[in-house]
């Protein structure tokens, strides 16, 4: 089995019906993630990726259960553990083509030291966080990106704990690669995405999709109202300038905040310290006996 | 006449002295052809402190570290102080004048070797004094120093000039004269080398090690923790030697994680820790179980619970390995009872992950993890390695043709397909039309999700089904002893070691005893047992820990066999005359049962 | 003649309208004094998909949700697929005429009732659809509308103005007025109220919350999770209103050490979770036992393994709670058997926890963590209170003086202190004199690190001697039935309630039954458990689980009785059909097996 | 139970021998640690706590091993969770002093998802994390401060990870106080740890302390001569310059890099939302019985 190796395929001609699955989405009226799906399924197509060659990984939440809903590979971990399973599929095969998924609680809540080490890794994986701030499975509490005074069933008087900034958490942890996204705009959310698989290294967009069922405060209208393309002097290369707009509220700025190219993957780095390959393995062994002998 | 086997042990400070001198003595002893069996206290958690490492060597084949120390080399006071009640009556003390001056007793001789002296002053390099020290050790049952010089030409030390070199060289010599010249009962210590030929000398955890890379894993995620480390860093310079990886994960649920992607994208992946680390892994395992992902986990047992005693010896996880998990999951659980088997087991649990697409656990426990013993090369011909069963794309477009056919489109790939083993082929990513959800949520055959009453049940009796195979397939238990005795020994793990030797010494005394420890633990091989149990009168049940946990799965089977538990719980294995005292009591045995086990009989 | 009971289920999308349909309806039953017990999926996962609501009514103490449905009312298509097999035969659909036209057949008679066109067109207020849906269950069955009429005037409703209620009103007239004018079989519905007062309507999950407030408890923390969330939310209400406080903390790890935090601060604490979340404290609740920290878990059993299938019925975290820990660990694990039980079992966790410095795990269940059931008002005179033994400062320097003594320094507090009962006072911390560090390491009775044999051996007693205080502190066992019975039912959980149902009914066929149900599960309360096995012939142990964990808990101590397992797993309870089959094989019951059952007898 | 309440006692005049436990600290010779126990018994006596009014909690780790050397009370948590038991402490009695301390592998690499919660929540604890990039209780493995290429025995191709930036990691989780300081100087140090109990809300500040034993690279004389105070017309309250000035590696600053005052602490929302008191219980627990008839 460690032999198995395949070169991705690539078809630029494909449709976006290669790309579903055939289940139908289980997601309420109006919420935010089909038109997160519907960017990934043209993301895809705008690569090309035969449907085997990729695998959505997801946690747990409404989110989660987008991998369920297309053709490829995919899998639906357990909460918050998006990550590292992602980080073990990337190892195990690096030419695999994997794009991870989830919310924002599985992300930043339960998921937020993994996010950490993924982002620190860099590891060549496009993490696309469909960002409600609730927990909408669980049918409507807060969540890390939650507004402070949030009110919710747990925190009937308002959650007291400040928003994780998810845009700053990356890169303090060293992303290489930022985006903010909002399912509103699902064209350029397929943009963002094709660019965050195309970066070398760890990709993270945070893209707003609304929860119109749990969260009355942070819905389409907020976001059309509050969320603004980066003007076009923004330089994504600069670290402070990508700081300071990703602290901005008012307004929320979407687009590629930061981007460091030219930094190696952690595939890379695991291919450079290969000193040999499966067929040295008896080579190997004799040598490992002779040492102990 | 030469003795049968010899105890040393070197107590010191934790740190490199102890261990270098340890693994010196070790090795040349192997060298020369002896059977050598160590113990120790595992890396030690913050330098400084007590440690010791013990040597025991014989012509024979060796089961445990030996129940009392025939010669005790301490190299300060503390060391002293905390080992010589494990001196035997009539042992031996060697100690280092310069370090501590021990009161006499007619319980042992005691030689002052000065060791810190004749590296300063004879061999003139204060560094050399764990070489004058690998030398009186030596001197003292005949080694042949040669066995020692060569070890010396192959180290790092012959790189750093030849002036060095001979300095250590000669610092092993003057140890070895000092003692030679002094010590009475040399004649007493010797031990007669045995002339096996082909041994490699290993600590139980590179054996693990060695038996992942042997059965093909090529992916480690782990997490450092003691006494697991070792294992991991054996792995992080071999496996890039043949294009694997390994992954320093930020936390054992992140190790565990990375390992079922590994596995799920295709390769054979393992994850090593303690019982901390297999706590914390309990929801990932029950993940690998539901979605059905061959992995395997090291867990190297120590005394627990809770962070507890981390350089200490317990057999206290068999419950977690077992039980851990919320609703009900399919696991193996295997233990090693002897340092061979650790490799053997290893190869055994990928075998099993592979072949029933589950979970296997290896518990370890600290006893082997840091045992290093001389034991025949394993025979690798007779290896037998076993690949999890894969989808295939077939483009045949003949319906006829059971498996995937092009034409029908992906539905037609289930792989969660319900067959009569439970075993149902995994596609691989990168397969076309092989592409599914991996999930943990209860799922139909094509692997998507449900709730459905009759799906559960139908899937739950599927998954169960896969350990029939499991117990059919169970790797052989160790037996020893006489299979008509009517006192019986059933055990697990190193534990079985003490008692294999405990037999030997019952049969000396004309008591028939008979013992088996099946390696796979959990399911229950019954079929390995039964024959066992038949014609039984007592059956013991020694375990290092508290509540008998192996005679409690046994209990949840056997429901008219009495199991007499036997346990100590100090942190310490066995010792050889705890268990004949088990079968005699208040024998007389020329073993003293050790300060710990006095302690932890109660 | 008036029925013994009814069963009315109320099928639709997953959504609001089901659920208050469904609550508005047991609320009104139970002011006109039925006793009444509802089933329902738990608030569903993803808005939409199958839902429904299981209302069933008596004059009588009910304790099963009831095996079949008297009245099926069907909201939609989808609606009515599920459900139309729990239906009874003979029994009465009715159904939206506006969703759906089920086909005629003679297993049932069907009405169609205009719901949404009266709401439309007569009441002119489309939402008031369900209050439609309300008056024409109540009218079924004779129930007087004044108690929904008051019902809907204490509501929220009556804050949207005079006009928005009384259309409600109305609607809730129109749906009576509807049903009783065409459904013939009117008469055969119809129910005697019981004339019981005092009682309130509670959901399991509130039960479990409001006992934890009683007990004394609070701190909360604990990270939402299907079905336990409610606990949270309710107490998030009610802490702060007491000076105390509700933390929603990043995972299940922290929520447990936040409860750890807060405990170790000198405060009652606690969590609730399910499964996942459960494996996920392993490791934490190994720190409270070994650092002696009493707290108190709630776990919302699901049906597992992993994520499994999170709004279904299992008795799957037997094992869990009870070995899930590495090295070995002292906790307390209680399974309440009724809705009233989820109060007293919850205060009985907290005590034990107190009392003896342990964490206490509660086996809350599906059935009734979801469970609506009017129960007679708890007696709070009866409530005993329990907190743990804290250490004192005395500064009499009165060395005669047992505890501690200024004079003598802060060596004098023996935090982990060895007693003939294994509890040490303990010191909260603000307290003078009473200075320790709380730690998971093995350590000394003042608290210090240690890796001593004797004392960990000395230190695993007196942890141990504790669980013998805790089986003597056990809360009753639940009894039903002839104890002069020989056949036997010996189970946890809410199956006891099916169980007791079981047990009337073959009572009617003339055969004698018995069941036991301890509320303490683990450690295993055999003094309980001795005198009801005396006399038994056969004992069945139902559980709501493939493997029988608590059967293989009874074998690890009773090794000479037989016991029957008897599983069901398909997500779903028992129903009493399948348990009087197990008596009575082949009886031909009144009772219709559900279609989940049927699978997961297998 | 719950009722328990105490006033903290301070005393200006105490000793630093009042918070000595007398039990002998186990480091090895030479390690960092020492200068930051010496450091905290000086931060409390400076502060004039009664040791029994103060808890110092701690994870795994030999820097982990501090409480047991001082005289107040102690919480020797489990590996990486000291911040969720702090926090328990804190919610349990707001009135306690907390002081939480720790390695940079406790609260980064296995506690990560904690530290990002416990800044958001803005808890008033001190968080010390005695940073020696480097695994010292298990015997030399790479952390996650640990600089990319480090070799250990785990990572003998030196690590491909990018360094974790603990402040900015703080920054981004919305700690109000972020300073750094060495064990080399253990005066600043103590100021340091003092200003950080002060400040109402999370303080974190992370202290240089190296392991001569497992880590050849960040040494004593690495941080005296990489190590500078920050300049004086630094001002703690631009996030912008803060972000900056934890961004710069040749040199790294000393000092307190951020400050929000007047934000409210975790303990405060608590506080606030308090609508009664333990003598409403039977008043609170009638008015559900009613509400539930
Ligand atoms: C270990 C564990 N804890 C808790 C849960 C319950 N749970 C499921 S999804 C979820 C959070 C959902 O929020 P988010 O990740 O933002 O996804 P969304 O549903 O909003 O898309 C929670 C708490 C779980 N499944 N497993
Ligand atoms: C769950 C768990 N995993 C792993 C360990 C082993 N372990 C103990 S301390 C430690 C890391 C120590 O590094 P750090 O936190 O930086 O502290 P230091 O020793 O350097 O002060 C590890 C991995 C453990 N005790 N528990
Ligand atoms: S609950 Fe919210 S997030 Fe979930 S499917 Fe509905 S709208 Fe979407
Ligand atoms: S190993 Fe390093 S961190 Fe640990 S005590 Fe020694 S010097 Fe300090
Ligand atoms: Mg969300
Ligand atoms: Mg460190």
């Amino acid at each position: 089995m460690p032999d198995q190796v395949f070169t991705p395929t690539i078809t630029p001609d494909r449709t976006v019906e290669e790309y579903k699955s055939g289940v139908k989405p289980t997601w309420c009226p109006g919420c935010g993630d089909f038109g997160v799906l519907n960017a990934v399924y043209n993301a895809l197509r705008g690569k090309g990726y035969a449907p085997e060659d990729v695998v959505l990984v997801s946690g747990i939440g409404c989110s989660s259960r987008l991998p369920f809903f297309s053709s490829t590979y995919g899998f639906h971990t357990v909460h918050g553990r998006t990550m590292p399973i992602a980080t073990g599929i990337k190892v195990g095969n690096p030419d695999l083509k994997v794009l991870a998924l989830g919310g924002d609680g599985d992300a930043f809540a339960i998921g937020g030291g993994h996010f950490i080490h993924a982002a620190r890794r860099n590891l060549d994986v496009c993490y696309v966080i469909m960002d409600n701030s609730i927990y909408g499975l669980t049918k409507g509490q807060t969540s890390p990106t939650s507004m402070v005074g949030f009110v919710t069933k747990t925190t009937p008087k308002g959650t007291p704990d400040r928003p994780v900034n998810p845009l700053q958490l990356a890169m303090a942890s060293g992303a290489t690669f930022v985006g903010r996204a909002f399912s509103g705009k699902p064209k350029e959310l397929a943009d963002l995405i094709v660019q965050g698989i195309d970066h070398k290294g760890f990709a993270i967009i945070d893209a707003y999709s609304p929860c119109p069922t749990f969260n009355k405060v942070n819905t389409f209208k907020y976001y059309r109202d509050q969320a603004v393309e980066l003007p076009r002097e923004h330089d994504a290369s600069d670290v402070m300038q990508a700081w300071a707009r990703a602290q901005s509220t008012d307004p929320v700025y979407l687009g590629v905040l930061y981007e460091a190219t030219g930094e190696a993957s952690f595939e890379d780095h695991i291919a450079s310290a290969h000193s040999g390959t499966e067929a040295d393995v008896p080579r190997v062994i004799s040598s490992i006996l002779e040492r102990y002998s | 006449m030469a003795r049968q086997d010899l105890v040393i042990r070197i107590a010191g400070e934790a740190g490199e002295g102890v261990s270098i001198t340890g693994q010196m003595v070790t090795q040349a002893t192997a060298r020369a052809g002896y059977y050598v069996l160590t113990d120790s206290v595992p890396p030690a958690e913050i330098k400084g402190g007590y440690s010791f490492y013990q040597i025991r060597l014989s012509e024979k084949r060796l089961r445990s570290r030996g129940d009392s120390v025939d010669v005790l080399l301490a190299f300060n006071q503390e060391a002293f102080e905390n080992s010589i009640e494990h001196l035997r009556h009539g042992g031996i003390l060697i100690y280092d004048s310069a370090e501590l001056s021990p009161p006499e007793s007619d319980r042992y001789r005691s030689y002052s070797v000065p060791l810190t002296d004749i590296a300063k002053n004879q061999v003139e390099l204060a560094l050399s004094k764990n070489m004058v020290a690998v030398g009186a050790v030596a001197g003292l049952f005949g080694l042949d120093t040669e066995h020692i010089h060569r070890l010396l030409r192959e180290s790092k030390l012959a790189k750093k000039g030849e002036d060095i070199l001979n300095k250590n060289l000669k610092a092993v010599d003057l140890g070895y004269q000092y003692v030679s010249e002094r010590v009475a009962e040399r004649a007493s210590l010797e031990v007669r080398p045995s002339k096996l030929e082909g041994r490699i000398v290993i600590s139980g955890n590179h054996a693990v090690a060695l038996g992942a890379l042997v059965a093909g894993c090529r992916r480690y995620a782990g997490y450092p923790i003691t006494p697991a480390t070792d294992i991991m860093e054996f792995l992080a310079d071999e496996l890039p030697r043949v294009g694997g990886a390994v992954v320093q994960a930020e936390d054992e649920i992140a190790a565990i994680g990375m390992v079922l992607g590994a596995s799920y994208a295709g390769q054979k992946a393992m994850t090593a820790t303690s019982g901390p680390g297999l706590s914390l892994m309990t929801e990932m395992l029950g993940l690998a179980s539901m979605a059905e992902i061959p992995s395997v986990v090291i867990d190297c047992q120590r005394a627990g619970p809770s962070t507890g005693m981390p350089t200490r010896h317990e057999q206290g996880d068999l419950n977690l390995a077992v039980y851990g998990a919320h609703g009900e999951v399919q696991r193996v659980v295997l233990a090693p009872a002897s340092l061979m088997d650790c490799f053997w087991t290893t190869i055994a649990a990928f075998n099993l992950a592979e072949e029933f697409q589950i979970p296997a656990i290896v518990l370890q426990d600290t006893v082997l993890a840091v045992r290093t013993e001389s034991i025949p090369q394993p025979d690798l011909s007779t290896v037998n390695i076993v690949n999890r069963q894969t989808f295939a794309y077939r483009d045949a477009g003949d319906a006829t043709e059971p498996g995937y056919d092009a034409a029908s489109g992906p539905e037609r790939y289930l792989r969660y397909q319900i067959t009569p083993d439970g075993v149902s082929p995994m596609a691989i990513p990168g397969t076309p039309g092989g592409a599914y959800v991996a999930t943990g949520l209860e799922h139909t055959q094509a692997a998507n999700t449900s709730s459905d009453a009759r799906n559960h049940a139908a899937m739950t009796e599927k998954r169960f089904r896969k350990m029939d195979g499991v117990l059919a397939k169970a790797p052989p238990a160790h037996e020893y002893g006489d299979p008509s005795a009517e006192i019986g020994f059933l055990t697990w793990g190193s534990t079985f070691g003490v008692v294999a030797e405990a037999i030997d010494k019952l049969a000396a005394q004309g008591i028939k005893a008979h013992a088996l420890a099946p390696r796979m633990v959990w399911p229950l091989p019954t079929h390995q047992i039964d024959p066992f149990l038949k014609n039984k009168r007592i059956v013991i049940v020694p375990e290092v820990n508290y509540t008998g946990q192996f005679a409690n799965l046994l209990k949840t089977h056997y429901q008219h066999v009495e199991f007499t538990r036997l346990n100590v719980y100090g942190g310490q294995p066995f010792s050889v005359a705890r268990l004949i005292e088990a079968v005699v009591p208040n024998a007389s045995t020329d073993v003293a049962a050790t300060r710990e086990e006095a302690a932890a009989h109660a």
